[in-house]
This record gives structure tokens, C-alpha cells and sequence, in this order.
């Protein structure tokens, strides 16, 4: 994959396969996400991109096919080894940690605590509560980014759908990666927030150089802020580059036919 | 008084509280307290309703006589074990220290007497009496003399139906012992004394209770070394009844040796008695002298007329329970350790005999300074060294339906 | 090779039958209300009492006495669930597991109350076996596995056949589903609630037949019948029916001699079978054998 | 006064005893969801541990090591954890209601092993004359004594328990608990972290089997009973406020307490009517069980809700 001269691909698969008993989600998916890209992955319903999601970062085992992390391939690495090396991602329907606080949600995903390894909790308090204090410096730097500091002692349960989104995004922010897996950012969320989500996307790829990999149904949105775009269409991805070239390729329509082309109108 | 039990039952359920009331001063004719462990609930729940109606009785008549040391009624604690040791530990700790029982009767358990004699009552030096525990361990208790039981130990028994099972023409046997302490030990005597006496032990199986058939067992034991009967330890309720009829359905066996656990009508009621005619078995305990025995089971049929006297250990627990009184009154007090120190003067030999329903009797003879020597409804009660009763073993045997004893024989 | 048919097969198949259906009983609420129902052994028991009073007031043969222990076993679900398991719909399956433990003490308790410990029996007294050339084979344990096949065949009928039965079907496959494609989900319940108290009496009933009456009867297999159910997939009646019947014959023929005379395993651990086939299942195989057959 | 301060002594031991269970409990299922329905099967092994090595020699089973308490417990506790070693390896991967079965299953299975192999415990005989730490003070003292040490171990267990909860690697393992999902997302591992709490918990259960056999003095399989050393101690658990760790041993003194109020008061009952309140103490315990289920669910005190770390 890794071409002489140019820099590795952020993330790349190749042939990736899964199936689920005789029905095959993702056939073959080759696709490539660019270093401080944000990369866009559109498609109908079940077309597999959130099936390919869970497969690159280690949730499900792919049944053929691989998957490299700058140039390093990670092929059917569970998710906390990826975590480490950078990857993170977000749910489709946001998966908070319902009986922890917002903070604590965040401070979870922090990598590499010492206070998680027993026995120290037992017996260095007093370095855990200095670890303790500078992580939740920490934690409150990324929710003051995500305009959330006020909430940061209210239970994860009490935020709205789009809050919980942030949360989810805080959450990868925490784990220091530097590529990002995001899974409709914007679904269920209202207008206000979903202009500063898009916004907070564009500034974190900007300013910190991170690299996103978007699924997005709003296609707006996508042309907006991601390029290259995937289209993807049962199992396979049927067209790849700029939002405007997949959007004039006509497999593309066709794949969307029948879906009453997409609420891009709300 | 009523009142300052009342006090206390407060006291104990308020917890801590007790721990600053004054204790009530202890009125003369204040009630003496028994304490007695029985296994109310769990394995061995089925034997304890004529058991405790075998303590109640003796009480009642103690009490309807006048009670001991002028006047003072005996009252009994009772306590459930749940037939699990731990339980039992806690309950005797309640009697001993919240009940503050002069003595107890019980458990019923090897294992729990075991367990409750070291954890709680050889430290407390209180005496207790099993009327039911038969395994030969508890001669070997390192008890401050304070472990007696009325009970006959299995070794006797085992000794007794090896020689008596060899005397009746039976030459090999299968074994199917149930598996705690008392299935294995008394399986082990018996095996030992058959052996002595030239029989063959073809195979031994110990079973778990409660298991809906036995018939794997049973054909095991069957298919090896072609025994003519099958000796069995267990209790009807936890499996010996299914033993019984998984046998005798399959033609297995047609011959039974049974033990004291087995004696129990319900056993020919659940069994049949066509099927159990020519079975056999022993028992420690109604080796008592035929008036004493009658007496005994008159009472009790007035009382209880749907319980069987003659059920296991119900005659011992009786007798446990006298021979508490008499060494109450013999003591002078209701003291823990002159009650020990006069168990075996009210028990044994020498002095005049006094036997069920004599309580008065023995008490004016006490009162005048003579010795009296009990004899109960089980034996004639003889505490040895370790404390054991110097019973003997009776001979029963399934006729016409019915459990009749035909030998009382001792060792 | 007769006796193991006679003393190990014949056994191990009745065993089995009793296991199939107490294990068909918990499959079903399994299914349908999502938790592990500790209740169900303490249901059998009471079933098996049940029939015992019809069976000393009437008269009767304990055969006869069947719809009594349905009719008796019935009821006390319905309270149960309406008293307990009903308010706790929501919560997770660990607190409704507990709940059900909860139920099964108090049941227990009543008929520790009412009957005492020691146990009865429905006066059958002892019946030849039936022979048929060298194979031998106790009346009543052809009853069993008639009964047995014919209460299976039943809630075959009622899963297959009826509205009724397709409802809680639909209900184990997907509740929310079922909830909003307007499957009667209170009605479904109380069905699923009588159909395993009868499955529950039938077994009590026919387990008490064959040995005896005893407060702890059905906890003593409980067990048992979650294995069995577990072995044919959870929530698949039929499939624990069939791990029923696999129990059972394993139990029994664990201590066959099948090695030089010597069983294969001392018959003291018989009752470990089936708790290390649970284990086993639960770490290879947590679906159940079967999956796809139910 | 002696006696009933001796009385209350023993209850406050085996409360604290209990305790020590419910510690361990809370760590498995309060504060990681782990649905251990098998504590019987910790305390049997290392209420054995510490038998065996604390006692004389004996022919009835393995024993005549000699060795005082303080070297035993701790390998009492060691040898719980490692019983959970492969039991959580193979075993926490499945549903809560599965390893539910699963783990009574594994503690019937012990119990029969207990039962049988005279070699190693005794059989059902048990193994008796087990040592009691400060037995030689004499009567009250003793017990005094050994009612402290109870309550020091059971201090430490809930001050290793607080430190755990409150620490990042208990934040870590009650996020697993809320979304197993979410926490691979985030990065952990649940399966190595639920086995570390699973292995922590079956260590206090197997120091409290140890102490429960020197507080007897005696271990036999009859008192290795379901219903009071596994449903009572989910009770307790319960009852207590499950995820706190002082709910824990609130619970488990409340209850046992109760428990033995219950056994008193039915024991000033006459004959007859004392054996059938066993039954009403069972159907009242099932009875109790099910009222905070339904109007307490969260316990005496509950988990806290979430703080500032």
C-alpha cells in the first residue's frame, strides 16, 4: 500500500470481508483515508458502513482481507491495542457510561492511567490523586472545547441526543488520537449544534491535525467538510473521490434509488 | 419474672442496649433453662417431631411432679440447626449465652455435635447430650467431660448386625452406605465385624441423598460377587426408601440389612410389607427393662397418639431429658458444672433404680441422701469415660407388617 | 448389553423425560420474560402436593390427579408474577433472578408449612416391572415417557399451530417487535406463565411418582432443567426438551462400567454431570447445541 | 452481663464475617456486574486452605502442617483467587444470567469434590479442632479478641474496597459494567479488568471462608449450605445498597442481625409451632427480598451518585 515517495495512509483496508452466517456485510472493501484528511463515507442504509466501522476498530473480526494503520497493518487487533495506537471512534446511537458523570466519561478514556492498575490504588494514593487532579485538568480543557464544562458533574444521562454526541467525541479526544472514527455526527441533532459540531470537526482537523473518517447521511454536511468522499453500496465501496465526482457517478444514484435520495433537505 | 424476661427478649432484639440493662436477679422458683438443639429443618427434619415430643413429655412430667429444687419448673429452649454445623454453632452460642440453658439436649448430628462441643460448649463447660449422634469420633472429643450422649455409638451397632447378619445364614453382602459421617462409619463397623465373622463384603457404594433412582448403583452392586442381601445405611426421607423400591422393582435384592436410621414404619408403609418380609436390622436403644419400656410408651401414646415412641431416638432424647433433671436436682442447682459432676451419679450404678415417670420418686430419694440410678426408656443408661451410654443393641425385624424387636443383645 | 438397556438406558430416558420437561417450562419463560426463573423447581414441587391432596381426598390415582396439580400450579404463578415479577419488568434479568429466588423460598416455605418435612408418597406401593422378553420396564415409567411425549406434543401444537402460540413466539424472538406489531403482550404472558406451571406440575408430579414427595423435590433438579435448557439454546423449548433427554442419559450412564468393570465415574458424582455438561456448554457452545432446530 | 456480651460478640463476629463476603460481592457484582452465584464455592476452598494447613496431623485427611493463622489466611484468600483465575478466564464472557448458572454449577461441583475426597478434607466427616486465633485469652477475652481481629480484617477489606472503587481503576470497571461497548472504545479491556475484580472478590470470599472455619473450629460439607453461604449473602448485598461498599457491611450486620433476632424469637416459641417458624422465617426472608426489590431496589444506601473525582 504504502507508496516509495508518499506518506502512508492514515488507515487502509483492503478486500475486507464480514459476514454474518450467510449474509455477507462487507464484501471486499478497499479504501483508503488520507493523513489529516477528513474522509467522508456515505451510502444507503445497510449498505455496511458502520459494519466496516466496527471492523476496522477491532469490535468485530473480519473474515478476509486487511487493515493497516500508517503503514503498521493492525488486522483483527482488539479495539484497546488500536486504541493505543491512535485510533478511536463514535457510536451511531451515542453509548455513555450511564451511571458515571460526564467528566468521569471522558477521564475514562484517558490511556495508560496508572491508577488502573492494581495494587497501586491501594497503596501510591497520594500520586493517583496528583495523576487524578492533572486528568481532570485535563478533561475540562476538552469539555471547555466542546462548550460542555458546566456539565461536567451532571450524570452522562441527564445531556441531550446531541450533547451525548460530544460527550462521545470528547471521549476520543481524550484517548489522544489522532484519527478519529465518527459515526453520523450529526444524526438526531438540531440545528444549532450541528453547525457547531461541523465546526469543532474542521478546527480539530486544522489546528490539532487530526484525521477523521466521517459517516454522514447529511450529504450538505459532507460536502462541506470532507474530502476524499467513499460511497458505499451493500458490502462494496462503489465510488470514491471529491463529493461532486461521486455525486455525478451514476452507480451512485442508482444505489440510492429507491431510498428517496437521502434528507438532504431538511 | 415474666416481666424480666420480657426485659431481656427486648434487651436482645434492641441489640446493644443490653448490653448497659442490669441483668434481672434470679427469683427463686425462677423456671431452669434447657436448651436443645434439634434439626428442625433441613436432612434431618424428619426424625424431630417425635423427638421433641419425646423431650416435651419427660418435661411435662418432671414439671407435672414439681419440677426440680423445690419447685422450680424446667423450661425448654429450643433451637433449629437446620442440620447445617455452622447454624448449629450459632444457635448453641444463643443458648448458651442469651438463654443461659443449665444443659442441652442435642444435636441431633455428629458432625454438628462435633462442631458445636468445640466451638462453643466444652469452652463454656456446659453439658450437653446427644440423644442421636452415633459416630465414634465424639468418644475421641477432647470434651473436659462435658460431651455425653444416650445415644449408642455405631461401632456397637455395626459390631452387633455384622455378627447377627453372619448368625442368619448370610454369607456375602453389598453395602450402600449413605455418604456422611454416620453411613460411613457405621458401614465401616459393620463391614469389619461381618468380615471377623467370616462373611464377604462383595462391594461397597456410598450414595448421595435425594437422587431420584439408584438403580445404577444398585445393578453394580448386584452384578458383583452375587451377594444375597443388601446392607443399607440411610435414612428413609434422603433416599433409602428409593433404594428399597428400586431394589425390589428391578429384582435386585430381595433381602434387606437395615440399621437404626431405616427403622421407621413409614418405611414399610412406602415399601410394602410383603416385600420387606425376612428383612432385618439393628438399633441401639430400647434394651430398656420391659416395665420400664411400657411405662415409657403408655405416656407417650396418651400424649401423641399419631407418633410412634418406638421411632429413632425418640426413647434416648426422652431419657436425655430425665437424666438432665435428676442430675439438676442431684446438684443441688442448676450449675453447669455440678450438672456434669452428677450425671453419672444419677445415672449409673450403683443405687436404687428409678425408671420413666419415677421422677418424684427419685427426687424424694435424692432429697434423703440415697444414690438413684436411672433407667430409661432406651437402656439403663450408663455413661462411660468418654460419656457414652453402655446401651444395648436390639434386633428388629419386619413381621406382618409391622416392626417388631426379637433380640436385645449387648456387643 | 441388557443391562445397560434396562438399568441405565430405560432409567436415564425417564430421568430425562422429567428433566425435558422441567427444562421446556424454564426455556419458555426464558424466552419470552428474558430471566433465568428460580421459581420454576419450587412450582414442580407444588404441583407434586398439589396432586398429593387430590390424590388423598379424591381417592384417586396420582395420574388421575394431573389436572389438580395444573389447576393448583397455575394460580400460584399468576400471583407471582402479578405480586413480583410484573412490577419488575423493567429491571435487569440479575434482579428478576433474584426475585424468582425470593418466590421459590416462600412456595417452598408453604409446603414446608402445610406438609411438613417428611416425606409421602401416593401409596402406588411396589409393582412388578412389565417384561417384555428380557427387557424390563416399570409401568409407570412408561407412563412417564407417554405423558412426557404427549405434553411435548402439546406445546409443539400450541408454539406451531395457534395465534396464541406464534405471539410468544414472536415475543422470544423480539419483544419490542412484538410489543409494537401489537402482539397482545399481557395476555401472551399470562400464557407463558400458565403453560410453564404446567409443564412444571407435570413434572413435579411424575418425578414424586417415581420416587418421592419431598419440600425439596423440584430445587433438587432446578438445576438440572437449567442445564437442560441451557444445552438446547435458551428460549427454545424444544431444544431444552431434547438437552433434557441428553442429560438424563449422560447422568445415568456416567456410572456405567463401560471400563474393565469399574464405572466411569463413582456414582457420588452422578449429580456432577450435569452441572460440568453446564459449564462446558456455557464456555463452548453458550448458544446451545442446537441452535437452528428449534 | 458477660453472657449476653459474649451472645452479642458471636453475632458481631459472624457480621462481620458476612461482611467480608458482601465485600467481595459488591466488588463482583456491584461495582463490574459479575453475577457470582457461587460464593459457596470460594469459601469452601479457603475455609479448606486454612483448615488444612492450620491443623494437627490426622489420618482422616490432609493435614499436620501446623502452621499459624496469620500465614494461613492470607493463602486462604490466594487460594480463592486462584480458583477464580480459571473460572473467570473461561466463564466472564457470559451473560449475567449465564454466569449466574455457571457459578452455582462450579460450587456443586466443589461441594461433591468436598464430600468425596476423604484425602484431602475429611469427607463428610470434616475436618474438626481447626484452631481459633487468641483461644488461649480464656473465655471472654478470647472471643473479645477474635471478635477485633474479624473487624480489623474486615476494616482493611473495606479500605482496600474504597480505594478500589474510587480509584481509575474502579471508574474503569464501573464504566465497563454500564457499557462494555463503550469501554472498548474507550480503550479497556473489559475482560482483563472484569477478571482482576472477579479474582479480587473470590479473595475476600476465601479469607472469609478461613475465618468462618476458625471462628467453628470445624469444616464439613454440611456446612457449606446454599442458602447461608450464597442467597443470604445476595441478601445482604441487597438489602445493604449494592455498589457501596459501606452499604455492604451495613447489610450484612442488618441482616444477620435479623437473622438472628428471627432464631431467637422462634426459639421462645413452644414445641410444635417453633419447627413451623423455621418455615415462617423462610417465607418471610423470601417475603423481605422481594419488598426492597420492589420499593428499595437501591438498598439501605445506595451506589452514590457520581461525583467530582
Amino acid at each position: 500500500m504504502s507508496g516509495a515517495a508518499t506518506a502512508p495512509a492514515a488507515l487502509a483496508a483492503e478486500g475486507l470481508t464480514k459476514r454474518f452466517g450467510g449474509f455477507t456485510a462487507l464484501d471486499g472493501v478497499s479504501l483508503a483515508v488520507p493523513e489529516g484528511s477528513i474522509t467522508g463515507l456515505i451510502g444507503p442504509n445497510g449498505a455496511g458502513k458502520s459494519t466496516f466501522f466496527a471492523t476496522v476498530a477491532g469490535f468485530l473480526r473480519p473474515d478476509g482481507g486487511r487493515v493497516w494503520l500508517r503503514g503498521q497493518e493492525v488486522t483483527g487487533a482488539p479495539p484497546w491495542r488500536l486504541h493505543r495506537a491512535g485510533l478511536a471512534r463514535t457510536f451511531q446511537i451515542p453509548r455513555l457510561f450511564g451511571r458515571l458523570t460526564v467528566a468521569e466519561n471522558l477521564a475514562v478514556a484517558a490511556p495508560d492511567q496508572p491508577g488502573e492498575r492494581l495494587p497501586r490504588p491501594w497503596f501510591a494514593r497520594r500520586r493517583i490523586r496528583e495523576e487524578e487532579r492533572a486528568l481532570r485538568a485535563r478533561v475540562m480543557a476538552v469539555l471547555e472545547r466542546l462548550n460542555l464544562a458546566r456539565h461536567a458533574d451532571a450524570p452522562a444521562t441527564a445531556l441531550s441526543g446531541g450533547q451525548k454526541k460530544l460527550v462521545e467525541l470528547g471521549r476520543a479526544l481524550m484517548s489522544g488520537a489522532s484519527l478519529i472514527l465518527l459515526d453520523e455526527p450529526a444524526a438526531g441533532v438540531n440545528r444549532t449544534l450541528l453547525r457547531e459540531i461541523a465546526a469543532t470537526i474542521a478546527r480539530l482537523n486544522r489546528e490539532d491535525g487530526i484525521t477523521f473518517l466521517v459517516i454522514e447521511h447529511d450529504l450538505d454536511l459532507v460536502a462541506e467538510l470532507c474530502h476524499p468522499v467513499h460511497c458505499m453500496a451493500e458490502g462494496r465501496v462503489i465510488a470514491s473521490g471529491s463529493m461532486a465526482e461521486v455525486r455525478a457517478d451514476p452507480t451512485v444514484a442508482e444505489a440510492y434509488l429507491g431510498m428517496a435520495l437521502e434528507p438532504d433537505a431538511s | 419474672m415474666i416481666h424480666s424476661t420480657i426485659g431481656r427478649r427486648a434487651a436482645l432484639a434492641l441489640g446493644a442496649a443490653t448490653l448497659i440493662l442490669p441483668r434481672p436477679g434470679r427469683a427463686q422458683g425462677e423456671a431452669v433453662r434447657i436448651g436443645a438443639i434439634l434439626s428442625a429443618s433441613g436432612g434431618l427434619a424428619a426424625f424431630v417431631p417425635p423427638i421433641r415430643a419425646g423431650i416435651a413429655l419427660a418435661l411435662e412430667e418432671i414439671n407435672a411432679a414439681g419440677g426440680v429444687l423445690n419447685g422450680r419448673r424446667l423450661q425448654l429452649v429450643e433451637a433449629d440447626d437446620q442440620t447445617n454445623p455452622q447454624v448449629g454453632v450459632t444457635v448453641a452460642t444463643r443458648l448458651v449465652q442469651a438463654d443461659n440453658v443449665a444443659a442441652i439436649i442435642g444435636p441431633m448430628a455428629s458432625g454438628i455435635t462435633i462442631a458445636v462441643a468445640n466451638a462453643v460448649t466444652i469452652p463454656a463447660g456446659v453439658p450437653i447430650i446427644s440423644p442421636s449422634a452415633t459416630a465414634p469420633a465424639i468418644s475421641a472429643l477432647q470434651d473436659n467431660d462435658t460431651v455425653f450422649r444416650t445415644a449408642v455409638p455405631d461401632g456397637l451397632q455395626g459390631q452387633v448386625l455384622g455378627r447377627v447378619t453372619r448368625e442368619r445364614g448370610i454369607e456375602r453382602v453389598a453395602v450402600m452406605a449413605i455418604n456422611n459421617d454416620y453411613g460411613r462409619g457405621l458401614s465401616a463397623a459393620f463391614a469389619e465385624a461381618f468380615r471377623g465373622h467370616g462373611g464377604t463384603v462383595t462391594a461397597t457404594q456410598n450414595f448421595e441423598e435425594n437422587r431420584p433412582s439408584y438403580r445404577a448403583e444398585l445393578q453394580t452392586l448386584a452384578g458383583r460377587g452375587s451377594p444375597q442381601a443388601l446392607m443399607l445405611v440411610g435414612y428413609p426421607a434422603s433416599g433409602g426408601n428409593t433404594i428399597l423400591r428400586n431394589s425390589i422393582e428391578n429384582g435386585f435384592f430381595n433381602r434387606f440389612v437395615l440399621t437404626d436410621g431405616m427403622r421407621d414404619q413409614s418405611v414399610v408403609e412406602a415399601v410394602g410389607a410383603r416385600a420387606l418380609q425376612g428383612s432385618f436390622g439393628t438399633a441401639p436403644g430400647t434394651a430398656a427393662a420391659p416395665e420400664q419400656r411400657r411405662k415409657y410408651e403408655e405416656a407417650f401414646r396418651r400424649a401423641n397418639p399419631n407418633l410412634d415412641p418406638g421411632a429413632a431416638f425418640v426413647a434416648q432424647a426422652y431419657d436425655a431429658a430425665y437424666v438432665i433433671a435428676l442430675a439438676i436436682q442431684r446438684a443441688g442447682a442448676p450449675d453447669r458444672a455440678a450438672i456434669r459432676g452428677a450425671l453419672r451419679e444419677v445415672a449409673n450404678a450403683p443405687g436404687e433404680v428409678v425408671g420413666p415417670g419415677e421422677f418424684a420418686r427419685a427426687r424424694d430419694l435424692l432429697a434423703q441422701g440415697q444414690a438413684v440410678n436411672y433407667e430409661g426408656a432406651s437402656g439403663p443408661i450408663e455413661f462411660n469415660q468418654q460419656g457414652d451410654a453402655q446401651g444395648r443393641i436390639e434386633v428388629w425385624e419386619v413381621q406382618d407388617g409391622r416392626i417388631t424387636v426379637v433380640a436385645n443383645l449387648a456387643e | 448389553m441388557l443391562e445397560l438397556l434396562n438399568f441405565y438406558l430405560i432409567p436415564g430416558l425417564v430421568l430425562g423425560a422429567i428433566y425435558a420437561l422441567a427444562a421446556a417450562g424454564v426455556s419458555l419463560v426464558y424466552g419470552v420474560m428474558r430471566f433465568a426463573n428460580f421459581m420454576h423447581g419450587d412450582m414442580m414441587t407444588w404441583g407434586a402436593y398439589a396432586a398429593l391432596v387430590a390424590v388423598l381426598a379424591l381417592g384417586i390415582s396420582p395420574w388421575v390427579a394431573l389436572p389438580f396439580a395444573v389447576a393448583a400450579t397455575i394460580p400460584v404463578a399468576w400471583a407471582a408474577d402479578a405480586a413480583f415479577f410484573g412490577r419488575l419488568r423493567r429491571a435487569a434479568p440479575a434482579v428478576l433472578l433474584i426475585s424468582s429466588f425470593g418466590a421459590a423460598l416462600m412456595i417452598r416455605a408453604v409446603v414446608y408449612f402445610v406438609f411438613g418435612p417428611t416425606p409421602q408418597n401416593y401409596g402406588q406401593g411396589l409393582v412388578p416391572p412389565l417384561l417384555f422378553g428380557e427387557v424390563r420396564i416399570q409401568q409407570r415409567h412408561l407412563f412417564i415417557l407417554a405423558g412426557a411425549a404427549l405434553a411435548a406434543l402439546a406445546l409443539h401444537l400450541l408454539l406451531a399451530r395457534t395465534r396464541a402460540g406464534r405471539a410468544m413466539r414472536a415475543m422470544a424472538d423480539d419483544p419490542d417487535l412484538a410489543r409494537v406489531t401489537g402482539v397482545p403482550v399481557a395476555g401472551v404472558i399470562r400464557l407463558t406463565w400458565a403453560v410453564a406451571a404446567a409443564l412444571a406440575a407435570i413434572a413435579g408430579t411424575f418425578l414424586a411418582i417415581d420416587t418421592e414427595l419431598t419440600p425439596m423435590l423440584g430445587f433438587n433438579v432446578l438445576l438440572a432443567a437449567f442445564a437442560a435448557a441451557i444445552l438446547g439454546g435458551i428460549g427454545r423449548p424444544w431444544g431444552a426438551a431434547l438437552g433434557g433427554l441428553l442429560l438424563g442419559l449422560a447422568e445415568e450412564l456416567s456410572s456405567y462400567p463401560f471400563l474393565a468393570g469399574e464405572p466411569l465415574l463413582q456414582p457420588a458424582y452422578k449429580t456432577a454431570v450435569a452441572f460440568a455438561v453446564l459449564v462446558l456448554v456455557l464456555i463452548f457452545r453458550p448458544q446451545g447445541l442446537f441452535r437452528g432446530m428449534g | 452481663m458477660e453472657p449476653f456480651a459474649l451472645y452479642f460478640a458471636t453475632i458481631l463476629t459472624l457480621a462481620g464475617i458476612y461482611a467480608a463476603l458482601t465485600l467481595g460481592l459488591n466488588l463482583q457484582w456491584g461495582l463490574t456486574g459479575l453475577m457470582n452465584f457461587g460464593p459457596l464455592a470460594f469459601v469452601a476452598v479457603g475455609a479448606y486452605t486454612s483448615a488444612i494447613l492450620t491443623v494437627g496431623g490426622s489420618a482422616q485427611h490432609l493435614g499436620g502442617f501446623g502452621w499459624p493463622w496469620w500465614l494461613a489466611w492470607p493463602l486462604a484468600a490466594l487460594a480463592g483467587a486462584l480458583l477464580a483465575l480459571p473460572i473467570g478466564a473461561i466463564s466472564l464472557r457470559l451473560r449475567a444470567d449465564y454466569l449466574a448458572i455457571a457459578t452455582i454449577g462450579i460450587a456443586e461441583i466443589l461441594r461433591l469434590i468436598v464430600r468425596n475426597e476423604d484425602w484431602l478434607t475429611g469427607g463428610p466427616l470434616g475436618i474438626p479442632g481447626i484452631p481459633r486465633p487468641f483461644e488461649g485469652l480464656g473465655l471472654p477475652w478470647g472471643q473479645f479478641a477474635y471478635l477485633a481481629l474479624v473487624a480489623a480484617v474486615v476494616a482493611g477489606l473495606y479500605a482496600m474496597a474504597q480505594a478500589t472503587a474510587r480509584s481509575p481503576f474502579g471508574r474503569t470497571l464501573r464504566a465497563i459494567r454500564d457499557d462494555e461497548e463503550a469501554a472498548k472504545a474507550a480503550g479497556k479491556n473489559p475482560a482483563a479488568f472484569r477478571l482482576q475484580a472477579f479474582v479480587l472478590g473470590a479473595a475476600c470470599m476465601g479469607l472469609a471462608g478461613a475465618m468462618l472455619a476458625h471462628f467453628f473450629k470445624f469444616m464439613g460439607p454440611d456446612a457449606l449450605d446454599p442458602v447461608t453461604a450464597t442467597f443470604l449473602v445476595w441478601v445482604m448485598l441487597i438489602a445493604g445498597g449494592s455498589g457501596n461498599n459501606l452499604g455492604a457491611i451495613l447489610g450484612a450486620v442488618a441482616v444477620w442481625a435479623l437473622w438472628a433476632a428471627t432464631d431467637w424469637l422462634a426459639g421462645q416459641l413452644p414445641g410444635e409451632l417453633a419447627t413451623r417458624a423455621a418455615y415462617v422465617r423462610l417465607f418471610l426472608i423470601g417475603l423481605a427480598l422481594q419488598l426492597i426489590l420492589l420499593y428499595r431496589p437501591q438498598g439501605l444506601i445506595g451506589e452514590r451518585p457520581p461525583r467530582p473525582a
